[in-house]
């Protein structure tokens, strides 16, 4: 069961038809309008780095994709995804926060996040090997710095395979080798068939199409 | 941590090693006789047998009390001197002492049940010493509560004083309450009225448990700077980057 | 499954380790039954009387205190995010989040309860009844008191908001258990009645807790 | 003579407290025995890991 699952997803990753759409998209947060019919899409393989002043409602922007702010008005829609599931369902959410729990270690942190997750799985142990943190496995997560909290947010992305990233910010507290390290996860994902919305200041180190929100920086 | 720091350590787990046999060798022999002598003491004529109670409870109860002393001594070398191994005598004596204050509980009601016929009474001494216990569990709850030792210390060094200043008027609040309520308790244990066939096994139990504690609080502060050295080496490791 | 069981096991590491908060629940029912008999007068025929009362006031208070972290923490960290977007259902995943709180917190309560019900002077029969009943009680507690706990994420605060929220919806429980609780220690009749009460206000709150608390995140969430 | 006619009526109260502070007293010594030895091991383990670390390192200049 689970190999053919596997190949299926593959395969529709893998085809043109797989994309992410916004359509005349509203966002209403505290009484403000943030931004109105905003329209994007992305096929596989692309990715997407949404730029604009501070406020302009980025982050926003990644919270309506990832289904944790509704909509004043507009669909975002998965089209030729292999199921039902909303865009939600398929995304990693790499937030300002690094989802960790400081009294657990990093391979139990990582092993909840692998295991809650679910899906399509590449083993933990690899997935901290990707992002250098294999050596400081047992110790607890409230030891790291910040930008291996960061890294080790990373591994999530590639423990567990989701076919759209949604990162805000994502290379802020890492340093040059974190930063080229980063991008070469996300050439890889994009190389799957990925997608990937940013919301960034700093170039990600990968091509990217640019959507500009709110007007000039 | 500097080298500095871990320099009066590093000459405490040296001087634990040479002493600490010495000092289990010395409690076992003084428990040992303590024993021996509670078993020889004669009944006490009102209490009968249960006088035996006494030569374990109330060495707990001193230690109990002496235990938050030698924390509030540690409390303030952390705050006026910040010293390094006062955070760890403070830390490593607050178990030992709930352990003890426990003792005191346990066998102080075992010690009232035949005399009021229930566990609990809300006797003045026994309640005191409950809120004893009852702040030992707090700070205990507080260095568990804060990951980073130092930070940790403070604030508990900071209880134990409060505590300390507090005690007393808790204790003269209780009693205070307590005769309100009821007349004095059925306990006796003056210290001046007691024979000398119950003074002698009592002195050598608490002088034996005394022993106990000083053998487990520096093996525990052993402990405790071992703990740290395993911390801030597990930092420095987290501090490397891969190769 | 695999992702309920993952997130009970992180949630009770997380309250067993260095800075989480299980066992200060337990000292804290410990210390509000220690001061009654300081307001009450250690008088032990009148301690024995109101003794189940006062048990199930003070793990009352002590499983709503705990509560006050459930989701916040969770919230402060981001974590709270990824678990509203995963696939397992979030009213499922606040049902685990519950039940791994209770599991912390509330079987420690139960546990502590013998002892307690020793300091008030409650014979064996008594403290057992008093414990069975905070078996059945105490989940109806957490499931309601996570209603709260939900709507202090919204809110952006907690603490004594959070009581006045969720003390009032818990009332039921407490006529319902203290007087289950008497009804075994007065006499034979009647433990029943208000033990099933008791009972089916906990099944109750296990649907309705979940249900409301992922609702409040849902819409909560900016 | 049994211990019972030794120590009266109360036997059980005597021996119960007795029984609870070696119980207690055993259960603090095994504790910090314990502590130790867990410590030590831990202790032990950086140590090695640190050392190993820097020989590997020496391994990949070697090649």
């Amino acid at each position: 069961m689970q190999p053919a699952a596997i190949t299926e997803s593959r395969n529709v990753m893998e085809s043109a038809a797989f994309r992410l759409v916004g359509r005349a998209l509203t966002c209403i947060r505290g009484g403000r309008e943030i931004f109105a019919d905003l329209g994007f899409s992305l096929s596989a393989g692309e990715a997407l780095a949404v730029t604009g002043r501070n406020g302009a409602g980025k982050t926003s922007l990644l919270r309506l994709i990832g289904g944790l702010l509704k909509p004043a008005a507009g669909t975002i829609v998965l089209e030729g995804s292999p199921d039902e599931s909303p865009p939600a369902e398929q995304a990693h959410y790499l937030g300002h926060r690094d989802a960790l729990k400081p009294a657990l270690s990093v391979a139990e942190n990582l092993r909840f996040w692998h295991a809650f997750l679910g899906g399509e799985r590449d083993s933990p142990p690899a997935a901290l090997a990707a992002v250098g943190l294999d050596h400081i496995a047992h110790l607890p997560a409230g030891y790291l710095s910040a930008g291996q909290k960061r890294r080790l947010s990373m591994a999530r992305l590639v423990a567990v395979r989701r076919p759209l990233w949604l990162l805000d910010e994502p290379t802020s507290a890492l340093d040059t080798a974190g930063q080229a390290l980063f991008a070469t996860l996300m050439t890889d994902h994009l190389a799957k068939g990925g997608l990937i919305v940013a919301a960034t200041h700093a170039p990600l180190g990968i091509a990217t199409r640019e959507l500009r929100i709110g007007g000039a920086a | 941590m500097t080298l500095l720091d871990l320099a009066n350590p590093t000459r405490f787990l040296s001087l634990t090693a040479k002493v600490l046999p010495w000092l289990a060798a010395a409690t076992a022999i003084l428990l040992a006789v303590g024993l021996y002598q509670s078993a020889m003491a004669p009944d006490d004529y009102q209490q009968g047998a249960t006088v035996k109670i006494m030569f374990i409870h109330v060495p707990n109860a001193w230690l109990a009390m002496f235990v938050w002393g030698v924390m509030s001594l540690s409390a303030l070398g952390t705050l006026v001197w910040r010293h390094p191994l006062a955070d760890v005598s403070a830390k490593a004596a607050a178990p030992i002492g709930a352990a003890f204050t426990f003792l005191a509980l346990v066998t102080g009601s075992l010690w009232g049940r035949p005399m009021w016929g229930t566990y609990w009474e809300w006797d003045a001494r026994l309640t005191s010493v409950l809120i004893l216990f009852l702040m030992y569990l707090g700070l205990m709850a507080l260095w568990r509560a804060v990951e980073d030792p130092t930070r940790a210390a403070r604030a508990a060094a900071v209880l134990t004083l409060v505590g300390a200043v507090n005690l007393p008027i808790i204790k003269f609040s209780v009693d205070w309450w307590n005769t309100l309520h009821q007349p004095a308790s059925v306990m006796r244990m003056g210290g001046s009225t007691l024979d000398k066939a119950f003074l002698i096994p009592l002195l050598t139990m608490a002088v034996a448990f005394s022993l106990l504690f000083v053998t487990l609080h520096m093996a525990a502060m052993r402990n405790e700077i071992l703990r740290r050295r395993v911390r801030s080496l597990q930092m420095m490791q987290a501090g490397q980057q891969a190769a | 499954m695999t992702a309920l069981a993952a997130l009970i096991r992180r949630d009770l590491r997380v309250a067993l380790r260095v800075g989480g908060g299980a066992l200060i629940g337990v000292l804290f029912f410990l210390t509000v039954v220690v001061l009654m008999p300081f307001a009450l007068g250690p008088d032990l025929a009148l301690l024995k009387r109101l003794g189940p009362a006062i048990l199930w006031l003070g793990a009352l208070l002590a499983s709503l205190l705990t509560l006050d972290r459930l989701f916040t923490a969770d919230h402060d960290d981001g974590s709270l995010d990824l678990i509203v977007m995963s696939r397992a259902p979030l009213e499922l995943a606040c049902a685990a989040k519950a039940v791994a709180h209770w599991l912390a917190a509330g079987v420690p309560l139960i546990v502590a309860t013998p002892v307690l019900g020793l300091l008030l002077n409650l014979d064996g029969q008594a403290t057992l009844a008093v414990a069975l009943t905070l078996l059945a009680g105490t989940p109806a507690l957490t499931f309601t008191g996570m209603i709260g706990a939900a709507l202090a994420v919204t809110l952006h605060r907690g603490g004594l908001l959070l009581a006045v929220l969720v003390l009032p919806l818990s009332i039921p429980v407490l006529i319902f258990g203290v007087a289950a609780s008497n009804a075994a220690i007065a006499g034979p009749d009647g433990f029943g009645a208000p033990f099933s009460i008791l009972c089916a206000l906990s099944l109750a709150g296990l649907v309705i807790g979940p249900v409301a608390a992922a609702a409040s995140l849902r819409h909560g969430l900016d | 003579m049994t211990l019972a006619t030794m120590l009266g009526p109360y036997a059980s109260f005597i021996v119960a407290s007795y029984a609870i502070v070696g119980a207690i007293v055993v259960a603090l010594i095994a504790w910090i025995a314990l502590d130790y030895r867990t410590q030590k091991a831990r202790l032990r383990e950086l140590e090695a890991g640190g050392a190993r670390r820097r020989s590997g390192r020496g391994v990949t200049d070697i090649a």
